[in-house]
């Protein structure tokens, strides 16, 4: 979390404008294990990228190319939905 | 007031739902949501009329209750159009919760009010319970004393709503049947004259801007909510400023001249009457007929009742001795609104203050009753009520 | 000031009658307020409006509890409302009816039989030839009241007959 | 192009509802807001109630969303979004639009913001015809607030409101049925979907925003908190849900039914309702004649369902 | 305090919104129409769970908007049955409207309020911003410190409600979360005390009295109104002695004795502070550690909001050179509710007024605070506010 | 005994809507209002939301009124009558009622206080299921404020805020088809009537009366001041309704669809309209295409109507 | 109308009671008609007294025994449903 | 007064803890408040909570601004909160930890690794040990609390061990 602000920097009535508003790391609220993504046996099928709802599913296009551990909270709903069995759920370091 | 910058049309007979469906015509707003009720039916329905037949341009929105009447409004101003709408009493009763949102949202909707008591029991005319109810909320609120001034306020009121410091919603009101029901002379300003002077709208980045997408209304946490609320008590006491100025302004094309406090008479006033509304003009009437019989006594009418001009009243009322509050609302078990504030406005000063609570649900009040006032000894009366008052 | 209350049933149009006298001074350069009494009460239900005319800006905005005149448009609220009340002892009561009221005894009543036509206009006519205002001040007003629904000659008709009633 | 591609291409690279918001672990909203989202190809302003997603996602200073995005209050969404839509038609007739072109306006609610505190404001926008999209996710509960009973939770679920003991069975009434309730208001387009059914709800959603008037989305959604369930088995109870006919999916275009999904084989209500916990007090003994209820009531909309898509021909 | 009549459990660790459920089991109301809003939650669920469980009788509806909780306790209480609720903030916003009804139409409804900031924007932690849209409403509102005053109140609210001068609403107000989800001891009374303590419900005329129909709610022209709205006035006048005399009752078998205001360390003070709700417990550290170190404050504060008890005010406050009056709520553009009244019960008397507007949305206050108050010089304060206050 | 002679020992001499109320000459609500309460035969608990008929029958310090009586406000009516609903009950149960024995509760609110402003509160009495009667008398606007646009006021329909202009030919919308609503509502009772049929009327409110949960019934009432006519073609006019399939009447009991009453020969949908100084100006030139738009609605209406009471069997 | 009330006279909360309560008499609303029964030819089907808005139709147990012109308002509708013609609608006095 | 406050994550059964050492110290005859810090957030989101324990009654009702001991339920909480912050330079900080993690470094940090055990509980036991208050009075309270969903056997030997740890 940045500083607190005073009540005459902010803009007025509690605008926010998403290219400066910042967006907690709730990575940290994963409970003990973390997707991890076998890219040779990912098939683009983009469903993990869908059903994230963390939106952690990072894509180069329309590849998938990793996962943003940042913003992943475990939920291991990548892993249910991947048809091929590219993700497994790892213990988190 | 320089004649020849007048841009008037010849007075006309109107009431002052009239004057100001008229003023609406001529501000022309983009988005209309209304739902009605007594005694605001006349300004919705004369703008409806104007609409049909295409003399009035805006989405004019009959929605299903008060409540999304100004979350309608909300939703259109912030959208990017300008917004107009109209209520009285449990209109505005039903709408109190999204008028703080609207305030801290910075949403500046016009908003005309036809003052009508507050159920119950339920009771169409006119005192002011519902507009102090949203007296916390955050919003302007403008008291004319006639249908002249109702339609002067409604062509002023978008400039001060839209104003970047103020940016808040502004109420325009007016007593329920005696204004807005009663036909006086109303001398309009030309078409033109009220595109000059309220322009186009504009608001700082409107929702409907899809290429710079912001966030409006989040969730504030105990960190911020304090800070962002403190953001209306700043705009609020801008908007004093932006009135005097829009005042003035106004003033050159109209001849007429508004301020936040109206005195009158109060040169030399040993007592004081405050009060809002219609009754101002009777008791002008009244205050003349004293000086003439003698009696040292003024007048202050609030036409700003938010923002409440606390240091131009300790100024106007340094003078006097005593200062009555009338208030067409009561507090039961509280402090009749009007006076509350005129009470903590003069904190720690000497002036005698007294309470009078008159006119509740249309009660009639004649310039002969202010005399009984002025020597009454209670802190609180109860003005034409029938039946000793309580607390005696 | 002058002051005027009328009597009407609602939707005999006394309101409309209230505003077209104010109208009228207005057009002759003086000042004028015209409001009528709201209730719960439907179409045929006793109703008042009233009228206050002066030379100066009027300021007031309280009901007229002495008026100067009543009019009265439909004869038959003699026996449900009390048309003199806050009358000065020798204030003018005009009625629509062929003969005063035996209620109004002892009061100087005008009768102005307003027959077929629109009540409200006959006796704002009336009314004008009573107060001193020209016949066609009125029947312009009206004209620019209530032009889009009555035919223009009904109310220029309507008018002057009831100043020609009281003129005469 | 795939549809999944097209969203893909629709969310250009920055996801409309992005990560770092507070919702729960496998939480089903975000997946039901990024699917209709993405699906839209024109721009889109969001329009929210108060509810988990509103509070979760906007915690300021920090906001989860990248597109215009309005919260005003819990009740009054269609109304705003109405306003919203209103300033949109004004504007763009006197050429007066920030930008000009096709904006699609999304109001997202829960169920309590649709079916219960909500339904005045969408009754009269629908009544109005306003040209917007309204979603409701209906998780059955009033969740941000910590699992209350709403209108839209089934009979028999325990929330904190309908609370189950001596004396109580969970909810005593049934759901409201808020899709037939939109269908009655005679609007061009509405639908019922399921979070779980990405493509079924993409399609729909995309219907939904082509139609020139109001349209109404009921999406079912899971809650891992409010259901009492392990996030990674969101899909799954949600597939039962479908797939038991407790949540056909269907949509209404112009009055005409027309299911969008059969399932091959049905399955039994009890698969939908075993893995909740909120339910599992209907695995007791003294139970078993409103589980045998709960059952024969799923039995019998299916029925009735079919009987309206039928008679429109499906 | 006759300990000897004394009839308390043991004391358990309860948060406020547990103590006003174990209120509610034991007054056991017939009706209690209730929609959930954080953060009275906890009184709901926690009525909801002894519902299910048999240990409490009431209908339990689950209403669908507060508006409808407010109005179905309004049709149950005059209906001629015992009737509670409960509501928080943006809920008691929605209700507004009826919370005026309820009192006119004099609905002898208990309702526990959790007290929260009002949107916008939206938060869910404690000021005072609802209750405050209410006070005109004619409702009662008592504030409690603590969860066992919270429970307290609950347990008296019914009597006083339900007297026979007073038929009024009755809000027992507590702080969001701070009292709310606070866990404290509390002592309940036990059960047998509790009932005979509040006794059978009795309203006069009750709708379900078939065989004697009655007319309510009617329709009041300016003739009538303003007589009916004075009922009110009388209503709360009376309730101050009713709460009185039953605060007397209530002390016989708590041993626990309450106060329309309750002074604390004002023998001697030279300044005393004026403040709401659970602030008042943090206050008295404060006051105990300054008069420690030998400064002359005392402190009031006020358990029955509405009716105000003014002139105990001013008898309290008598002899202080200053008092600060702490608002937990702001009014935009006009005046701090709570310093409001103050000024107005004050006025005209010689005592310096100050206005400090604190902890909204949840802002928190330490003992520590104070002192700076003592010595402002603004005659208003924002204390805790990040940046200058305006105005300056 | 006759239908009307029960009705007459039902009122005992005293009629619950006595004379010396302010609704205007010729005034359709108190026929309603009389009947409905007429057919009842326990005690009867009114409850009346705001609009015209609570306004003109209770100018304090006059009552109309004989029969117990509540109002508190315009949208609350079925929350206000669930409330009491639930106080009998309460009361019933520990043995405290006043007076023993059954009693009705019938709750009247204009089609302002059920299609608009008061959906809310009645969608969420229906969802709970309390036992009453739900009446609405729907004159097609909001007449006690003058006459103003309503979701039941029907298309093309002038009122002062849907005025007719240049640019507009009365109300743009469809009204709000809130029988239907209702029926999505799944009660075990509603039904449409209208206020010329008292033998249908009453009929129906006696089987609503003793429905165990909610019934509605959705009554059209005429107004001569609203509609623009005059007091005695109040039935003729309402008779066109009826006899034009403008306003079907039947019932929908258990979720089965029944009309009450068929016309012998359907009459034109002009006969309807064409008394009426509201439509007046949809017989001009100009109006021709709404017209027919009109007349091919009632047309598809009453055929899907037929539809869904030949499905269920009639 | 009797004497106007002090607020001290008037029962809590505005409650009415029926039998204490005023009844305007309305009658007066009338436009110039009132209705005249030929009892003649009334066959007590009671149509004109359920028609009635103003329940001015009086009855004796379950036949009709006039017109209460104390509240009819004169609509006319008691003659137009009167199906044998029983009912007249005659200039009033 | 004593205060404490606790570091979890929501889900982990901080306010349970805060409550059950607060009930502890109610039934040892002295005067406690427990309470959490609420947000938007859900399971998973790191969260406060605390309680104050005293000899007289409590009546300030702010929150804990300088606790005496932190008790930190979820060790991976030190990379996103700063669980110091306000605490007493010496102040006690326990932790769910085998080890001290480096962002504490050069403060007073007891470690209580609660293994599978409920870490709720496990540290209560533990700030039971370093407080000097009995283990049976937390068990005891724990069972008042959570008997209801958990076994009274797991609570108690939850309870003892993190007693144990620390007591050692
Ligand atoms: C007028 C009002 N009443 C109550 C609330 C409290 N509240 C906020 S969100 C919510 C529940 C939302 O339920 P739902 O719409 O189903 O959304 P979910 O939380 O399940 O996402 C409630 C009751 C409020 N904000 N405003
Ligand atoms: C919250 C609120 N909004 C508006 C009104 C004003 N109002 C009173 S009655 C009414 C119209 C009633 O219409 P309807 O329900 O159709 O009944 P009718 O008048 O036609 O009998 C309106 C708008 C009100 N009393 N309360
Ligand atoms: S585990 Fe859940 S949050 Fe993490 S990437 Fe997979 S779906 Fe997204
Ligand atoms: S779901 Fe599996 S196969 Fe599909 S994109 Fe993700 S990792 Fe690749
Ligand atoms: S409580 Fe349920 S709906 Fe709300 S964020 Fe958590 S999982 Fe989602
Ligand atoms: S306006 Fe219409 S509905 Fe109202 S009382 Fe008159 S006739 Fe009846
Ligand atoms: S004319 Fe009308 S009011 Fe008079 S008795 Fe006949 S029906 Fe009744
Ligand atoms: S309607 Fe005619 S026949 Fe029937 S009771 Fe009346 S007067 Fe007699
Ligand atoms: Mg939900
Ligand atoms: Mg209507």
């Amino acid at each position: 979390m940045s500083e607190l602000l005073r009540w005459d920097e902010l803009p007025a009535g509690g605008t926010l404008r998403p290219e400066e508003a910042e967006r907690p790391h709730t990575g940290g609220w994963r409970t003990g294990v973390r997707p991890e993504v076998d890219l040779a046996r990912c098939v683009d099928c983009l469903l993990c990228w869908l059903y994230c709802p963390d939106s952690a599913i990072v894509l180069d296009g329309t590849a998938l190319s990793g996962v943003d551990l940042d913003f992943c909270k475990g939920c291991e709903l990548c892993s249910v939905v991947c048809p091929t069995g590219a993700i497994t759920m790892v213990a988190d370091e | 007031m320089t004649a020849t910058r007048l841009a008037l049309d010849p007075p006309r007979l109107l009431t002052g739902g009239q004057a100001v469906a008229e003023a609406m015509r001529q501000v022309d707003p983009d988005v209309v949501p209304v739902y009605p009720i007594t005694p605001q039916t006349p300004i919705i329905e004369g703008y409806a009329a104007l609409v049909a037949s295409g003399r009035a341009h805006g989405e004019l929105l009959d929605v299903e209750s008060e409540h999304s009447a100004l979350s309608a409004a909300v939703g259109a101003a912030l959208a990017g159009a300008r917004t107009m709408t109209a209520t009285s009493s449990q209109g505005l009763a039903l709408m109190a919760e999204v008028v703080y949102i609207a305030a801290s949202l910075r949403a500046p909707i016009v908003m005309a009010v036809g003052n009508r008591a507050l159920s119950g029991p339920i009771n169409i005319h006119c005192d002011h319970s519902d507009s102090m109810l949203v007296r916390d909320a955050g919003v302007i609120q403008l008291f004319a004393e006639s249908a002249q001034e109702a339609y002067d306020l409604m062509v002023l009121a978008p400039r001060l709503a839209e104003h970047p410091d103020v940016l808040l919603p502004v109420l325009v009101c007016q007593d329920g049947f005696t204004i807005t029901h009663s036909a006086e002379p109303v001398a309009p300003l030309d078409d033109d004259a009220v595109h000059a002077f309220v322009g186009a709208y504009r608001v700082p980045e409107p929702l409907l801007d899809v290429a710079h997408p912001t966030t409006r209304g989040p969730f504030a946490m105990p960190d911020y909510y304090f800070e962002l609320r403190h953001q209306l008590a700043a705009a609020q006491h801008a908007a004093l400023g932006v009135f005097t100025e829009l005042a003035e302004e106004f003033a050159e094309v109209s001849g007429r001249r508004y301020r936040a406090l109206e005195p009158y008479a109060l040169d030399g006033a040993e007592q004081a009457v405050v009060c809002l509304g219609s009754t101002g003009g009777t008791l002008k009437d009244a205050v003349d007929e004293l000086r003439r019989q003698g009696e040292p006594v003024g007048l202050v009418e609030v036409r700003s009742f938010r923002p409440f001009p606390a240091d131009t009243l300790r100024e106007l009322l340094g003078g006097v001795r005593r200062a009555t509050v009338l208030d067409r609302a009561d507090s039961p078990g509280g402090t009749p609104p009007l006076f509350a504030d005129v009470a903590a406005a003069l904190a720690g000063g000497g002036v005698e203050l007294q309470s009078v609570v008159y006119g509740l649900g249309g009660r009639d009040i004649h310039p002969e009753d202010i005399r009984a006032l002025l020597v009454g000894e209670k802190r609180r009366a109860y003005l034409g009520l029938r039946g000793e008052s309580c607390p005696a | 000031m002058r002051e005027i209350r009328w009597h009407a049933r609602a939707g005999q149009g006394a309101k409309s009658a209230s505003q077209l006298y104010a109208t009228a001074a207005l057009r002759s350069g003086r000042y004028a307020q015209a409001f009528p009494e709201y209730g719960p009460e439907r179409r045929g239900a006793p109703l008042r409006a009233y009228t206050r005319v002066d030379d100066v800006p009027i300021r007031r905005h309280d009901s007229v509890a002495r008026p100067d005149v009543v009019v009265v448009l439909e004869p038959s609220l003699v026996h449900e409302v009390d048309v003199a009340d806050g009358l000065a002892d020798g204030g003018l009561i005009l009625v629509n009816a062929e003969s005063p009221p035996s209620q109004l005894a002892g009061r100087t009543v005008r009768c102005v039989p307003a027959g077929s036509h629109s009540p409200n206009l006959v006796l704002a006519g009336a009314l004008a030839a009573a107060t001193e205002v020209p016949a066609d001040a009125v029947a312009r007003a009206a004209i620019e009241l209530l032009g889009r629904k009555v035919p223009q000659e009904e109310i220029v008709e309507a008018v002057e007959e009831g100043y020609a009633c009281l003129s005469s | 192009m795939s549809r999944l591609k097209r969203m893909v291409r629709n969310e250009a690279g920055v996801a409309p509802l992005r990560g770092g918001h507070a919702l729960c672990q496998g939480c089903g909203i975000p997946l039901v807001v990024r699917t209709i989202l993405d699906s839209i190809e024109t721009p889109v302003v969001v329009i929210n109630a108060t509810g988990c997603l509103e509070v979760a996602t906007t915690r300021y200073p920090t906001t989860a969303w990248n597109v215009p995005w309005l919260h005003v209050a819990f009740e009054n969404t269609a109304a705003v979004a109405g306003g919203v839509e209103s300033a949109y038609r004004a504007l763009a007739r006197r050429g007066a639009l920030p930008q000009d072109g096709p904006v699609t306006f999304v109001a997202l609610a829960g169920d309590g913001g649709t079916y219960d505190i909500g339904l005045q404001a969408l009754s009269g926008a629908l009544e109005r015809g306003h040209r917007f999209l309204f979603v409701c996710y209906d998780n059955e509960a009033y969740m941000n607030t910590g699992v209350q009973r709403s209108g839209a939770t089934p009979r028999g679920a325990r929330t904190t409101t309908s609370a189950v003991g001596a004396e109580a069975l969970g909810k005593a009434q049934q759901r409201k049925d808020m899709t037939a309730i939109a269908v009655a208001h005679h609007v061009p387009y509405v639908a019922q979907a399921a979070a779980s059914h990405w493509h079924d709800l993409s399609e729909k959603a995309e219907r939904a925003a082509h139609v020139d008037g109001a349209a109404f989305l009921n999406v079912l959604t899971n809650c891992p908190v409010g259901w009492g369930h392990e996030p990674r088995e969101a899909i799954s109870i949600l597939d039962a849900a479908v797939d038991s006919c407790y949540w056909p999916l269907y949509e209404v275009v112009d009055g005409r039914y027309r299911l969008t999904y059969v399932p091959e084989q049905t399955r039994p209500v009890a698969d939908w309702l075993r893995p909740q916990k909120r339910f599992a007090h209907l695995f007791t003994p003294d139970a078993e004649p409103l589980l045998h209820e709960l059952e024969e009531r799923v039995a019998r909309e299916w029925d009735e369902l079919l009987a309206l898509a039928g008679r429109n021909g499906t």
